[in-house]
C-alpha cells in the first residue's frame, strides 16, 4: 500500500504536519486489554452499583421489562452497524421500521405527525418550545413547575441566550394539579407556548383540555410532555395540544444511568414545516413499489444551515428502534394491560401511604414521611434490599420530607408492603 | 465488473399495522399480585381512552420476522466497508455491546443512591480522564447526546465566559466548508453567523480570517482536519488570531480519527471541542444514533460547564451540583451513559498505542484510496489527506453524471457510498473515509469499482443515471415523497400491499 | 406470480483460509501472569507442533464479516414458513436462547459438587416431571443427545428388560414407513431387522403384524402419528399383539407435536418411546442440531435407565449412581442440559393448556394447507391428517417432474420446501408440515406457492426443471460432489475464488 | 380455516381417534408464565448453582474463555433456526461454515477428513470404534485405562450388544503414560483397534508413535481421542492415528453442565466410506459457481436404513459453528499462545504441589493430597470460593487421595497459590 502511495512509510503522511504540534510521547493510557479482562472490569464497576435491589424510583425513569426480543432485532449488525439512511436504495431495512415509529407514536399521541427521534425527553422540550416560538412568531413560554426539574433546566439552558424569556406557574398544592389561575395570570398575547407534563412529576394526571383552552384563548401553543410513556396505554391521547414532546425510555429502553433514551416530538400536521429532526416519508421506486426515505430535509442543517430547525444530526435511531420492537410486541391490548398493571400496583401501595396530593395518578405518586424525613424512611429500605422513593426535597424545597414513589410491573406485594410498613413506621 | 455481490432472495413483508389481526396478541404480562383498579374510576372517564385507534396487533412470531426480514434490506458495517465520509464508519466491536449491558451498568437508575452508583461514576471519571488525555484538555464533560449537541454546549460555554468577562459578543465565524451543525448551533446559541470563505487550498486563509476577526467575534468553529480531510497547517496562527481579539477558538472534533495520538488540539490552542464517540471510539451508529458528544475544555472554560460534576471525596465519588457559574444542565441525567461505556471499553482494549496505531492506519487507508482513485477522478484540492479524500465530480459531470449518480452506481458494487456533494464547497463532492478496520483486500474491490463507474460514465452515462439496478428497491423517487409528504401509514393506505 | 420475495444485492464472500493473510490475528489474550514455559521443554520437541498448517489468520472484523455474509445465504425460520415434514420447524423463542446463558447455569460444570449445582439438577428434575406428565410414562432419561440417540437408548433398554427375563431375543419390527434411523438403530443394537408392510391405507396391518411377532421378536418401534401424519388408530390392539408375546412397542415421539395434551403415548400400550426435544419443544435446530431424545418408560423399564439417576434425599437433589441393572451412559454427563433448559421454558411459557392449545392449532394448520392443495397434488392415502400432511407427486410426475424438482421450484416462491421422497412408501412424497407457529397469511402464501407450481409444471415442466432461479446460488450439483468428493479445502484449491 | 377444511371446529379434527385414548383432563402443568417469570425462575436456578467461583475442574469440560463474537454469530437466526441444510441453494451460509468446519479439523488433526459433528467426545468414541470394526472386519477392541472414564463406560455401554468385546490395558503407575507392555500382552490378530487418548484423562501427553507401531504391527488401526482441544494448538497432531475422534468443548462452548458440546470424527481419506455422520462437499451451481452440500449420503440412516454406518441424523452443528468461530478468532497463532498460556499456568502450580505422574502434561495434571483426602483439600478450597479438582478416587481407586488439577488461561496466580498451599499444608 506505501509503494501505491509513494510512501517510506506511514509516519511519512504526518511529515507535512508542524513539528510543533505532534505529540513527542505515547499517550499516557494503559497497553490495550484482552477482551476478557475488558469484560471483567466492567463486570466490577456493575458490582459496585446497585444489584438485586428492588426499586421504586421513577421521576422520568421507569424500571419496566425489557422483552428479549427487543435485543434480538436490535444486535442484529445490519440495524446495529449502519448509519443515518441517507441511501434509501440499501436502507429500506431502517426507514420502513422509522416510518412505522413515526406512526405509532402519532398513533399514541393523537398527533398527526411525529419525527424520527430526538436526543431524549429533556431535549425535546426546549425543541418544542423554539418550534413554537417559530410558529407563532412570539417570545415568552410558560413552563408549569410540575414539569420534570431537569427537563426544565434543560429548557432554561437552551432559552436563556435566544431571547426566549421562560417563565414558570405552579401547582394546585393540595390536588397535585396545574394551579390554571396561575396561568391565566400569567398567560398573555406575547406568549408563545405553554408546556405541561402528564403524567406531571409527580404522577398526576393533568387536565389537558382546560390548559389547553387557556393557552388556545390568548393564541399560544399548548405542549404536552410526556416522561412515562406506557401511561399513553390508558391515557386520553392529548388530542388539544398542539405539538408533544416526550421521552421513550418506558418503552425498553434500559435505565443505563439515564441514557441512552429517546425523545420524540409530534405535532399537528400544519406545524410540519417547523419540526425539527429527521422524517421519514412514504414515496415510490422507479419500479412503482413502495419504498420509503428521509425527505423534507430542508428544514434541516445540512441544507438550512444557520436557518435550519434545529442543529440535530445524530439522532437516537437504535433507542427508538427498541421501542419500535417494544411497541409490537405488546401491541394494542398488551400496552393497555401493561398500563392497567401499572395502574393497580401504584394504587395498591398508594393505599396504605399517606399521599401528599388529591390528584388522580398513574403510576406513581408523592408520600409524605411525617416527619421521619425522606432519608431515613429510604435508609431503613436500603436494609432491606430496596431503594425507596425520590426525596423530593431536592427538587421542590416546600416538599421537603415528601418522597415520590413509582410502582411498575416489577414490583412484587411483598416490597411494597415492606414500603408500606416503613412509611407508617 | 461486479465481484463483490449476486443476488439472492429477500423476503418481502408488509407493514406491522398491515400485518395485523384483531386480538393476535405477541405478549404475556404476570399474574396480577395485587386488586385490579379500574381505570375510568381512577383516573375518571375522560381521562381514559377507549382504545390506541390502528396500533398493531401481532404475534411474537410475526415480530421476529418482521424485522429480521426488514434487516435483510439493509446494508451495515458487518456487511462490508461503509466509506461514509465524515462518519467514521469504523468497525464497532461486539464486546462493547455486551459490557454496556452488564447488569449493573445498564440498569441503573440515575437517582439511585451515590453509594450504590460508584461503579457507573468511576466508568465516567475514567472516560473523562482518557479523553482529556487524548485531547490534551484540561477538562471534559460527558452530557451532550450528540456532536451538535456538544457544539452547542461548547458555543454556550464561550458565551458564559465572555459574558463573565463583561461582554458575551455577536458573531461566530464558521469556514464555508464547516458541517451544517456548526452554523445551526451558533444560532440556536444566540450569535449571529458570518461565513469565512476557503482558500483556493480549501483552508482557513488567515488574511480573509484576520479581516474578519474583530470585538464582536465571540469565536471561530474550526474542524481539524477539515471536511476535506486537510489539517489545517496553520491551525496554531488562526489561534492566535483570535486570541489577540479576545476570541475563542472552538473546535469540531469529527475528524479526530485522523489525530488520536499523533497530535492535540489542546496543544495548538483550542479553547474548547467536542468529540463524536460514536465515530472516533467506535461506537455504533444504530442506523442513525444514539452518540455521545463528549466536550472538552480548557481550564477557562471549566467553571461554565454544565452539572452535575464529579467529585473525588475520600476514595469515593459524589456528584458536585454547587456549580455556581455553570452554563446549567443541556440534557436531564449524565448523557449517554450506555455509549459512555462502549467509548471507554474501545479505549481500553486499544491502550495509548493502540489507538495511534489506529489514527496511522486510518490515515494509510485514506491516503491508499486516493492514490487508486486520483488517476479516474478529480481530487478537490491538491493538499495531503489525512483521515478521508474528497473528489469532485467534474469530470463526470461531463458526461451528465453527477456524484449522486456515482453514488447510486457503486452500490450495484456491493458499497454504501462515500458522502455526496459534502463539503458544499467542493463541485459535486464525492467524500470517501475508510476507516483503519478495513483491509487491504476490501478498499481494492472499493477502489476497482469506483473506477469501474468512472468507466462505465465515459460509456454509457445514461446506464449510470439509473443506478441501482441489482438491489430489491430501485432509485427511490425523493422529490416526490416531498412534495406529497406521508409521514404515516393510514388505515386506507393499503393499495401496494401486494407489491411490497 | 412470486408475491413473497424479490431478488437484492448480497454480499460475495471467500472461505476464511482465502481471506487470510500472514500475520493477521483477531484475537488478543491477557498478559501471562506467570512464568512462560517453553512447550519443546515441558512436552519433548517430538509432542510440540511447529504449526497448525493453513489454518486461518483473519481479523475480528473479517471473522464478524464473514459469518455475517455467510449467514444471508441461509433460510431459517426467523425468514419464513419451513414445513420440513417430521422435523417440526416451529418459532424458536428467544427467551429460551436467554435463560439458557444465565450464567449459574452455562458455566456449571458437571463435576462441581452436588451442593453447588442444586439449580441444574432441579431443573432436570422438573423436566423430567413435566415429560413424564405429557408422555404418560413412569421414568424419563434426559441424557441421549437427540432422537436416533434416544431410540438407540430405548432399544437397550428393552433388550435389558428382555435379558433379565432371560432371552433378548432376535428381531426388532419397524414398518417400511418408518423414518432411516429406527432400522438403523435397532442393527446398532444388535438386532436383527424385520419391516413390516405398512397397508393400503398406510398404517400397520394388523394381520401382517400378527403373522410377524413371535418368540424371536424383541419389540416393535411405531411412530405415531406415523410418517405419513396419520394416526395408528389401532394402536391399543398393536401392542396387545406384542404384549401377548412378551414382546414391547417402542415408540418414535418425532411426531408428537400432534399428540401433546390430547393423548399419551402411556396411555395407549407404549413401553418406551423417546421425544426430540428440538422438534415438540421448540429448542432450535442450529442449522442440524443440537437436539435432545429424551427416553420415557415405563415403571418395568425404570431400573434400567442409563446413570446417574436424579434422587432427592432430605430436600436436595444428590445423583444416584447405585443401579445395579442400568444399561450404562450413553453419552458422557448428563445429556444436552442447555437444550433441556430452552425445554422447559417452552412448557413453562405455554402450561398445560398452552401446549394443548399449540398442537391443536398445528393440526388445524396442516389440514388447513391440506385442504388448499388436494385439488392440486395427490394426497398420499386419503386417512385423516394430524400435523402434517403427505402428497405424492404422481401427477406432476406425468410431465417428468419430480417431488425433489417442485422443492426447487418452491424456493423461487420464498419458501423452504418441505421434506422430499419421504416416507419411502409414497410415491415421491411431499410432505407437509407446517406447525402451529405459522398465521393464516403465510400459509396462503405456502398453498399458492405450491399450486402456482402445480400450474407451471403443466404449462412449462422444463422451466421447473431447472429451477431455482432466484438464489445466488443455482442448482446445485450433488452428483459431482459425490463422484469426486472434496471435504476440506486444500492451498491449491483457489480457482473459483472470484466467482464466489 | 376452518370452512376450508370443512370441519366445525378444531376438535372435530380429533374426532376419529378412539375415545379412550384421550386424555380428558388437562395436563397437570401450570398454567403459561410470562417472559419476565420464566427469566426469573432460571435466574434463581442459576443462584442456586456455583457462582463467582474459580475453578480448577476440567476432566473433560475445560473452563476457557468464549470470545464474544461467538454468541453473536450464532445468535443470527439464520443460523439459530435452520435446519440440515438438505436444500443446498438456500444453505450455502451453513454449508460453507461446515465446510471451513471440516478443514480446520483436517488441519488441528493431521487427518485428511473430518465429518460434520457428533453428539460428543464421548459418543465418538464407540462410532470410530465400529468404523474401526467395520473396516478391519475384525472384533475386538482395547482401549487405554486413561481414556476419559466416562468415555469408555459409553464405548462399552455401545459395545456390549454388538458383539464388540472391550478390553481396557493399563498405564504405566509411576509416568502415568500408556503402560505399552500391558498393550502389547493383550493385542492380537482378532483386536480391530486400539484406543488412546492425549493428554489422556490425567492431563499428561502420550507417545502416540508407539501406539501407532504396536497397533499397525498387529493390523489394527489406532483411534486417537483428545478431551481438551486446545491442546492441539501446541501438540504434534496424531498424524500416525487411523481415526481420530475427539471433543470440541473447549472451543467457547459453554460447561453448561455437560452439553451441548460437539464430536467429531476425523479419518485418513481411504476410510472415508466407513465415516459416520454428516459430510459436507464441495461441487459447482449450474452457474459454475462454487457451492457445497451434503455428500456421500448412501453411508446415512436415511438412505441406508440398517446397513448404515450410524443411526446419527441431528448432529450439534450450532455447537460446531460456535468452535469453527472460536477457531477463526484465535487463527493460527491465537491458538498456539492460547495453549502455551496454559501449558504455563499448569505448570506454574504443578511446580508447588505434590505431584503423582512424572509423565510431560499439557494443562491438568494429578496432585497427591499426603493422606489429607481430596475432599477435606476441597472442603477448604471452598471457603475461599475456589472449586478444587476433581477427586480421583471415584474413577480410579488405586488414585484415591489424588485430585485432577487443570488450570486454563482463565485462572489467577493468586487463587492458584492458594490450591497450592492448601495442599501443601
Ligand atoms: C464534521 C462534522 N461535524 C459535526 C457533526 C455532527 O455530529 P453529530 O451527528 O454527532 O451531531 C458531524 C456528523 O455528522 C460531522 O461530520
Ligand atoms: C420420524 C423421525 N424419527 C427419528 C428422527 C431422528 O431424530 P434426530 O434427528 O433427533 O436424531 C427424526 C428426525 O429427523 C424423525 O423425523
Amino acid at each position: 500500500m506505501l509503494d501505491t502511495i509513494g510512501v517510506p512509510n506511514i509516519e511519512s503522511l504526518f511529515q507535512h504536519l508542524p513539528e510543533d504540534v505532534l505529540l513527542h510521547r505515547p499517550l499516557n493510557i494503559p497497553r490495550g486489554k484482552s477482551e476478557y479482562e475488558i469484560v471483567d472490569y466492567f463486570r466490577q464497576r456493575g458490582d459496585e452499583n446497585a444489584n438485586g435491589y428492588a426499586t421504586f424510583l421513577g421521576a422520568g425513569v421507569y424500571n419496566h421489562y425489557r422483552p428479549v426480543l427487543v435485543d434480538t432485532v436490535v444486535s442484529r449488525g445490519e440495524f446495529l452497524t449502519s448509519y443515518t439512511p441517507y441511501q434509501a436504495e440499501i436502507s429500506q431495512g431502517v426507514l420502513t421500521s422509522i416510518f412505522e415509529f413515526q406512526t405509532m407514536i402519532c398513533q399514541l399521541t393523537g398527533m398527526d405527525v411525529a419525527n424520527a427521534s430526538m436526543y431524549d425527553g429533556s431535549t425535546s422540550v426546549p425543541e418544542a418550545a423554539m418550534m413554537a416560538v417559530r410558529v407563532t412568531g412570539r417570545d415568552r413560554v410558560l413552563v408549569s413547575r410540575a414539569v420534570h426539574p431537569e427537563y426544565r433546566e434543560v429548557l432554561l439552558t437552551y432559552a436563556q441566550h435566544q431571547g426566549m424569556p421562560v417563565e414558570e406557574f405552579g401547582y394546585d398544592t393540595s390536588a397535585g394539579t396545574l394551579d390554571l389561575e396561575d396561568l391565566e395570570r400569567k398567560i398573555d398575547d406575547t406568549t408563545a407556548a405553554v408546556i405541561i407534563q402528564s403524567p406531571n412529576f409527580f404522577g398526576i394526571v393533568e387536565n389537558v383540555k382546560q390548559a389547553a383552552a387557556i393557552a388556545h384563548a390568548k393564541g399560544a401553543l399548548l405542549i404536552f410532555v410526556f416522561a412515562e410513556a406506557v401511561s399513553l396505554g390508558l391515557l386520553e391521547p392529548p388530542r388539544d395540544a398542539d405539538i408533544v414532546a416526550g421521552e421513550l425510555q418506558s418503552f425498553a429502553i434500559p435505565p443505563s444511568y439515564g441514557g441512552p433514551f429517546a425523545g420524540i416530538i409530534a405535532a399537528k400536521e400544519k406545524f410540519l414545516r417547523q419540526m425539527p429532526g429527521r422524517l421519514v416519508g412514504e414515496t415510490r421506486d422507479t419500479n412503482g413499489n413502495r419504498a420509503f426515505c428521509l425527505t423534507l430535509s430542508t428544514r434541516e442543517q445540512h441544507i438550512r444551515r444557520e436557518k435550519a430547525t434545529s442543529n440535530i444530526c445524530t439522532n437516537q435511531a437504535l433507542i427508538a428502534l427498541m421501542a419500535t420492537v417494544f411497541m409490537s410486541i405488546y401491541g394494542k391490548q398488551g400496552l393497555r394491560e401493561l398500563a392497567e398493571q401499572n395502574l393497580s400496583k401504584a394504587h395498591y401501595l398508594a393505599g396504605k401511604v399517606p399521599l401528599r396530593f388529591s390528584g388522580p395518578f398513574f403510576n406513581e405518586f408523592v408520600a409524605k414521611t411525617n416527619g421521619r424525613g425522606a432519608d431515613a424512611v429510604n435508609d431503613s429500605l436500603l436494609q432491606q434490599k430496596i431503594i425507596g422513593g425520590l426525596p423530593l426535597g431536592r427538587f421542590y424545597p416546600e416538599l421537603e420530607g415528601s418522597v415520590l414513589l413509582c410502582c411498575t410491573e416489577m414490583v412484587k406485594r411483598p416490597d411494597m408492603d415492606r414500603v408500606a410498613s416503613a412509611l407508617a413506621n | 465488473m461486479i465481484k463483490k455481490v449476486r443476488p439472492h432472495i429477500t423476503q418481502n413483508e408488509p407493514l406491522l399495522f398491515e400485518r395485523s389481526s384483531p386480538g393476535k396478541i405477541g405478549y404475556q404480562l404476570p399474574d396480577l399480585d395485587v386488586p385490579a383498579v379500574n381505570a375510568e374510576e381512577a383516573l375518571g372517564k375522560a381521562n381514559t381512552r377507549t382504545e390506541i385507534e390502528d396500533f398493531p396487533e401481532v404475534s411474537e412470531v410475526d415480530v421476529i420476522r418482521h424485522f429480521t426480514r426488514l434487516s435483510t434490506w439493509n446494508y451495515a458495517i458487518d456487511l462490508g466497508c461503509y466509506p461514509l465520509g465524515s462518519c467514521t464508519m469504523k468497525y464497532n466491536p461486539r464486546v462493547n455491546e455486551l459490557v454496556a449491558r452488564t447488569e449493573g451498568l445498564a440498569w441503573a437508575h440515575p437517582y439511585q443512591p451515590e453509594s450504590l452508583s460508584q461503579g457507573a461514576m468511576e466508568v465516567m471519571a475514567a472516560l473523562e480522564t482518557a479523553l482529556a488525555e487524548i485531547t490534551g484538555m484540561d477538562a471534559v464533560t460527558l452530557q451532550p447526546a450528540a456532536g451538535a449537541h456538544g457544539e452547542f454546549t461548547g458555543i454556550l460555554l464561550i458565551r458564559a465566559l465572555l459574558e463573565s468577562r463583561g461582554n458575551p459578543r455577536k458573531k461566530i465565524l464558521v469556514p464555508d466548508s464547516a458541517h451544517g451543525t456548526n452554523p445551526a448551533t451558533a444560532t440556536m446559541a444566540g450569535y449571529r453567523v458570518e461565513n469565512i470563505k476557503s482558500n483556493d487550498r480549501g483552508v482557513v486563509d488567515l488574511e480573509t480570517l484576520s479581516k474578519a476577526v474583530d470585538e464582536d467575534v465571540a469565536a471561530l468553529m474550526v474542524t481539524n482536519p477539515n471536511t476535506l480531510g486537510v489539517f489545517e497547517l496553520e491551525i496554531q496562527k488562526i489561534a492566535a488570531i483570535l486570541h489577540d481579539k479576545g476570541a475563542l477558538v472552538y473546535m469540531d472534533g469529527a475528524n479526530m480519527n485522523a489525530l488520536v495520538g499523533i497530535t492535540r488540539p489542546g496543544d495548538f490552542g483550542i479553547d474548547v471541542m467536542h468529540l463524536n464517540l460514536h465515530k472516533t471510539f467506535s461506537t455504533p451508529h444504530g442506523g442513525g444514533g444514539p452518540g455521545s458528544g463528549a466536550v472538552a475544555v480548557k481550564k477557562h472554560l471549566e467553571p461554565f460547564l454544565p452539572g452535575p460534576r464529579l467529585k473525588r471525596v475520600d476514595d469515593r465519588w459524589t456528584w458536585n451540583y454547587d456549580l455556581p457559574q455553570t452554563i446549567g444542565k443541556v440534557r436531564a441525567f449524565h448523557g449517554n451513559f450506555g455509549v459512555l461505556v462502549r467509548a471507554l471499553a474501545y479505549i481500553m482494549a486499544h491502550g495509548g498505542d493502540g489507538l495511534r496505531r489506529a489514527t496511522m492506519d486510518a490515515v494509510l487507508n485514506a491516503n491508499y484510496v486516493r492514490a487508486l482513485l486520483e488517476p479516474h477522478y478529480q481530487i478537490a484540492y491538491p493538499a495531503p489527506s489525512m483521515h478521508e479524500c474528497v473528489f469532485s465530480d467534474v469530470r463526470q459531470a461531463k458526461h451528465g453524471v453527477r456524484t449522486g449518480d456515482i453514488a447510486k452506481r457503486l452500490i450495484d458494487y456491493g458499497f454504501h457510498p462515500y458522502t455526496v456533494s459534502f463539503p458544499l464547497i467542493v463541485h459535486g463532492a464525492l467524500m470517501i473515509e475508510p476507516t483503519e478496520t478495513e483491509g487491504k483486500a476490501e478498499l481494492d474491490l472499493l477502489a476497482d469499482a469506483l473506477i469501474s463507474v468512472a468507466e462505465e460514465v465515459e460509456r454509457d452515462p445514461q446506464m449510470v443515471l439509473k443506478a441501482p439496478y441489482s438491489t430489491r428497491t430501485s432509485r427511490v423517487d425523493e422529490v416526490g415523497a416531498a412534495r406529497r409528504p406521508v409521514l404515516r401509514w393510514k388505515p386506507r393506505d393499503t393499495a401496494s400491499l401486494a407489491a411490497d
